[in-house]
């Protein structure tokens, strides 16, 4: 396929939906498709479809996550604007007649509050694309970015346009991705890389998942214009093992891609060529640390290297790598059609753009939404998704995995943005967003943090090795009711020699949610050391052993 | 070949380019304390206990791997440097089971060294006492994981030097260990040519020649930049 | 100079002993320091109850619920607690036994895994034996198996002299 | 499929990333998913066919703990133990194994992504979502009828 039959299949598409009476669109994403049995519901579509006298009239497909997560199963009604969750398969005929009444109190408008409140640019094709079907992702402008960057600008001018764009990297560090580009742009060498981290190992974060899941093409296009910018001709997506849904999907895209000749030996017809493919994670937190990555798709262990040098100077066998998260390729293709102007205007003047949370825990609208940077938590929390549910109090809400803090009921305002998280002793992190009740015991939970860094500690250098089983074993005593004062002091010297000597990120962060239930609620550690009592009331401390 | 001229701990220094801090200042009399660094070893920067303070960066960088640039300044050895190397230690001392007393390689480890240097006196992380295996199942040699620290000597130089690659580190955290071709007995490896370098470049007394009992065991580690010169220059250098 | 002597006690907990013959070995300097000293409670003095103290000299670490005890009730009595040699400090030898369950290791030397522990003759073993500063604060480490006489004397007698204690220090 | 089956798909999957060292993980999972964990005389073979040290290969599947060194019991639970499933209760499900259906193999596994249906376990591939102790033994009771 050329530019031309891009254009020309894009005008056909979009015209043969347009003829259609209506389009359901099933979420097929992870929670749906797994869980919730989203496949019977499209088989029994289909069947109602037959029943009613309709093929060619109404049709059915899959679709990226529509947001519902915790009500899954859900169904997007293309014409009405509408999407309806906790559907069954009983509800298929009312689906294909467009019989609203049917789904009373479990409709969700575009004008209500939960999507209009979000500004969806990464998850603009969710219920609009069938991820399986490259056809719907050109009707919906797919390419065109690709198109736009490979017969009208210059990879100076791309790396140019994002640097413009103010857009930051996603996967938790924000590093200003228009700088990682130009590093790598600049480097001299005959083989360069780009890699797609979609490792994604926070607990509770699902976003990258569902969106390889929902829209894996918008994925491959964003890498493809990387490639185009910085001068490399291979490229890997790194997926976790834990969703082989997400491998499946994106090697579907990938064959499809290059059977239209969106990506191969010569894109669009042009000489420039790029191919991708799929490397799976087989079970490592560490391996979404850049350079652990990169020696796992090398094959070996996955234990971090020292930097510098960096990726972009040298990383997969040693050439220059570009490698950045599946949420900051998914925001490229839309800053190149829509111009980086359009992409600064949302967002903060540090923080531009926007970020998928991944909220979970007790919410009322547990799934993903998509906000302006700097939209304050309460906003997101409570005008958004529905806030907490009857008969429970917010407690917290923990954001970005192991790897960061906990946020407060009393900064419950603060904007959801790099620097103003920082600042209070947490950090974007990947978007997981997990809120937390009052029967939550914070000791405990920072004791299941450190749990999970200590299992997943590679094990190389000695502060996070050694340091993570300290910190717990300190937790676990405290919790137990064997704790005392002093260990409060061991664990902030604990903390401090692992964020200043750790060899990796996930040493340097594993302290994090630690220290910030320690500034934020210290009186449950206190209550645990001189009472023996969980303020909490959740862990009854079993074994409390104290000194005879 | 323009050399670099840097400022460590105040003193004037020129080391060649590409030439890491931790060279620059051995060759200059400051020994920065390290446990997984060893000349002739490509470096790995596993330990922390060479990170050093350089100006203009916010964190803090490997002495052993950072190569020296025009007009650094560096420092070795400030008190927050002295404190992170001391917790180090300690938690090396308490992570496994490193009793000197009844060690073969008392008064000969260069863990206890370090420990000496920086003024170690007591550890104030609980012991773990984890349970290790000690096998001996290589006629000539023994290998005791209650005293293995994970520098990864032995892989290094059995990969890099010798070339048979029997060691390697198996399992992952705080349960990971050096392992012998399939993660089996050493005695029953086809890899390992019996050498006897991993014995000689391992700091403590985890590899240790049988026979040697309570504070008998001596290392030579001079070999090893016998063999690399002798190998890279051609020259037998006594 | 008053005449006042240094109240000093040396106490042997869950050790060999090797250290208080290391503090024997300073031979024929023990008389300058029995002119400074006045040696209140020891294994090598006879008192029963432990006095108020200036300094003890603890050996060994603690291996049973009756050490656990003691130690509380000499933290309490003496100004200055050294932790005296490796065992007290690490719990060196000692502590061998605590990365093997107490019930295995009763068992494999004496076939019973409760070996002497309820019939109240014996002190009750704790799971793990402790080093003395995880269960009262310490305020001078003197390793070493057994810590040299030299080593004592220097400590000591900075004690003694009011001077700051430094020289470098070693395990095993 | 024959075990001359599974060799030669494996021996093709070896071919296909040029017997290259650096395949080592891509290969072992397709091993693994051939012949369902990593047997000794498998971690052999795959050493030999990629040229590459026995220890390197053993150091590689251990680290990962995705790769099964042992051969799987009849029956696997997973019990998702991410933050939201933590917080919703997953250790009380855990504990529903150890007391009623003890041969089963438990393991406490990483987030699998599905938390707005958490708490979550999946039980011989099928997910169950949503769970209570109660609801977790009915579902692995209907799942043992025959």
């Amino acid at each position: 396929m050329n530019i031309e039959e891009l254009i020309e299949t894009e005008q056909q598409e979009r015209e043969r939906q347009a003829g259609l009476r209506n389009r359901i669109l099933c979420c097929s994403v992870a929670g749906c498709t797994a869980a919730a049995g989203s496949a019977a519901i499209r088989g029994s579509i289909e069947a109602a479809i037959q029943e009613q006298g309709l093929p060619g009239e109404v049709e059915v497909c899959g679709t990226g996550c529509l947001g519902l997560c915790g009500h899954a199963p859900c169904v997007r009604s293309a014409n009405l604007n509408e999407t309806y969750h906790d559907v069954t398969a009983a509800d298929a005929p009312y689906l294909v007649r467009g019989d609203r009444s049917r789904f009373e109190g479990r409709t969700v408008r575009d004008t209500d509050a939960f999507y209009a409140g979000q500004c969806r640019v990464v998850l603009e094709n969710a219920g609009r694309v069938d991820p399986e079907r490259v056809l719907d992702y050109i009707a919906a402008g797919g390419y065109k970015g690709l198109l736009k960057v490979i017969s009208e600008m210059t990879p100076f001018e791309v790396v140019e346009e994002i640097k413009k764009s103010g857009l930051r990297g996603r996967g938790g560090a924000g590093y200003p991705t228009g700088l990682k580009w130009e590093l790598v742009a600049r480097q001299e060498s005959p083989v360069k890389y780009v890699i797609c981290n979609a490792d994604e190992g926070d607990p509770g974060a699902f976003m990258d998942r569902s969106v390889l899941e929902g829209d894996p093409h918008r994925v491959l296009e964003g890498m493809a214009i990387a490639a185009f910018a910085v001068g490399a001709t291979q490229g890997y997506i790194y997926v976790r093992g834990e969703s082989p849904l997400a491998v499946e999907r994106v090697r579907t895209a990938i064959r499809q891609a290059e059977r239209e000749g969106l990506l191969g030996n010569r894109v669009l017809d042009h000489n420039f060529q790029f191919r991708i493919d799929v490397r799976i994670g087989a079970g490592a937190y560490v391996c979404g640390e850049e350079t652990a990555l990169i020696a796992s798709i090398e094959g070996q262990r996955g234990t971090p290297r020292p930097r510098p040098p960096y990726p972009p100077e040298k990383g997969l066998w040693g050439a220059p790598t570009l490698i950045n998260n599946v949420e900051t390729f998914a925001n490229i293709a839309p800053i190149i059609r829509k111009g980086s102007a359009w992409y600064a205007s949302m967002g903060t003047a540090a923080s531009r753009g926007t970020k998928v949370y991944a909220l979970a825990g007790r919410i009322a609208k547990p799934g993903l939404v998509e906000v302006p940077m700097g939209t304050p938590l309460r906003t997101i929390l409570f005008d958004i998704a529905g806030g907490v549910p009857a008969g429970y109090a917010f407690k917290a809400a923990q954001t970005g995995g192991p790897a960061a803090g906990c946020i407060p009921a009393q900064h419950l305002d603060v904007p959801m943005e790099y620097e103003s998280l920082q600042a209070i002793g947490s950090m974007i992190g990947s978007g997981g967003l997990i809120v937390v009740d009052n029967s939550v015991c914070m000791v405990d939970l920072a004791r299941f943090f450190m749990e999970f860094c200590m299992d997943e500690s590679c094990g190389k250098c000695i502060p996070c090795r050694a340091g993570t089983v300290q910190m717990h074993d300190t937790l676990d005593r405290i919790i137990k009711g064997r704790g005392s004062e002093a260990d409060l002091d061991l664990l902030a010297e604990l903390a401090g020699l692992m964020r200043a000597t750790s060899l990796c990120g996930l040493g340097m962060a594993a302290p994090n949610p630690v220290m910030s239930t320690l500034r934020h609620f210290k009186d449950e550690y206190l209550a645990h050391i001189h009472e023996h009592r969980c303020l909490a009331g959740s862990c009854t401390p079993r074994e409390e052993v104290a000194l005879v | 070949m323009r050399v670099r001229t840097l400022e460590i701990d105040g003193q004037m220094m020129t080391g060649a380019p590409g030439e890491s801090i931790f060279n620059v200042a051995w060759n200059n009399g400051i020994h920065i304390p390290r446990m997984c660094h060893l000349g002739g070893l490509t470096d790995v920067g596993a330990c922390r206990l060479c990170l050093v303070e350089v100006e203009g960066q916010s964190r803090l960088l490997p002495s052993c791997m950072t190569p020296v640039r025009e007009g650094m300044v560096v420092r070795t050895n400030t008190p927050a440097l002295q404190k992170h190397r001391k917790l180090i230690v300690e938690l090396l001392l308490a992570e496994r089971n490193h009793v000197c007393a009844v060690c073969v390689a008392n008064g000969a480890c260069e863990l206890q060294d370090l420990a000496t240097s920086l003024g170690v006196d007591h550890v104030r992380v609980r012991y773990r006492h984890p349970q290790c295996e000690v096998d001996l199942s290589h006629p000539r040699f023994g290998l005791d994981h209650n005293r293995c620290i994970l520098c990864s000597r032995c892989v290094r130089v059995c990969d890099e030097v010798e070339g048979a690659h029997n060691w390697d580190i198996g399992h992952r955290g705080t349960n990971a260990r050096v392992i012998s071709d399939f993660g089996t007995a050493w005695g029953d490896s086809e890899s390992c040519t019996s050498c006897g370098k991993c014995v000689q470049v391992c700091p403590t007394g985890a590899l240790f020649s049988k026979g040697a009992s309570v504070g008998e065991m001596r290392k030579d580690r001079s070999f090893l930049k016998y063999i690399v010169t002798a190998r890279e220059k051609h020259q037998w250098i006594r | 100079m008053d005449t006042v002597k240094t109240r000093l006690a040396t106490v042997w907990m869950g050790g060999c002993s090797g250290c208080h013959m290391s503090f024997l070995d300073l031979d024929e300097t023990l008389l300058e320091l029995a002119a400074k000293v006045e040696l209140c409670y020891s294994p090598i003095a006879d008192a029963k109850e432990f006095p108020e103290v200036d300094v003890t000299l603890v050996e060994g670490c603690l291996a049973n619920r009756e050490h656990l005890a003691e130690i509380r009730h000499i933290r309490a009595r003496t100004k200055i607690l050294i932790a005296f040699g490796d065992c007290a400090i690490t719990g060196n030898i000692t502590a061998i036994r605590n990365s093997v369950p107490l019930g295995v290791v009763l068992s494999t030397a004496y076939g019973d895994p409760r070996f002497g522990q309820t019939q109240g003759v014996l002190p009750v073993l704790l799971d793990e034996a402790m080093p003395l500063h995880e269960a009262v604060k310490v305020d001078y480490y003197l390793p070493g198996c057994p810590p040299s006489a030299e080593k004592i004397l220097d400590l000591v007698g900075s004690l003694l002299a009011g001077e700051p204690v430094n020289g470098s220090k070693r395990f095993g | 499929m024959t075990d001359t089956d599974r060799a030669q798909r494996l021996e093709r999957v070896m071919a296909r990333h040029g017997y290259s060292g650096d395949s080592l993980i891509e290969v072992l999972h397709s091993a693994q998913s051939l012949y369902g964990y990593l047997s000794p005389k498998l971690l052999a073979l795959v050493a030999t066919k990629l040229k590459l040290p026995p220890s390197r290969v053993v150091g590689v599947a251990t680290f990962y703990h995705l790769f099964a060194l042992a051969p799987k019991a009849p029956h696997q639970a997973m019990v998702c133990m991410g933050t939201a499933c933590h917080t919703a209760g997953a250790p009380e499900l855990a504990r529903v194994f150890h007391d009623y259906f003890p041969d089963w193999q438990v393991k406490v596994g990483r987030c699998v992504g599905c938390c707005g249906l958490a708490p979550m376990v999946i039980c011989d591939g099928k997910p169950q979502i949503r769970l209570t102790p109660e609801k977790l033994i009915r579902q692995v009771e209907d799942l043992l009828q025959p």
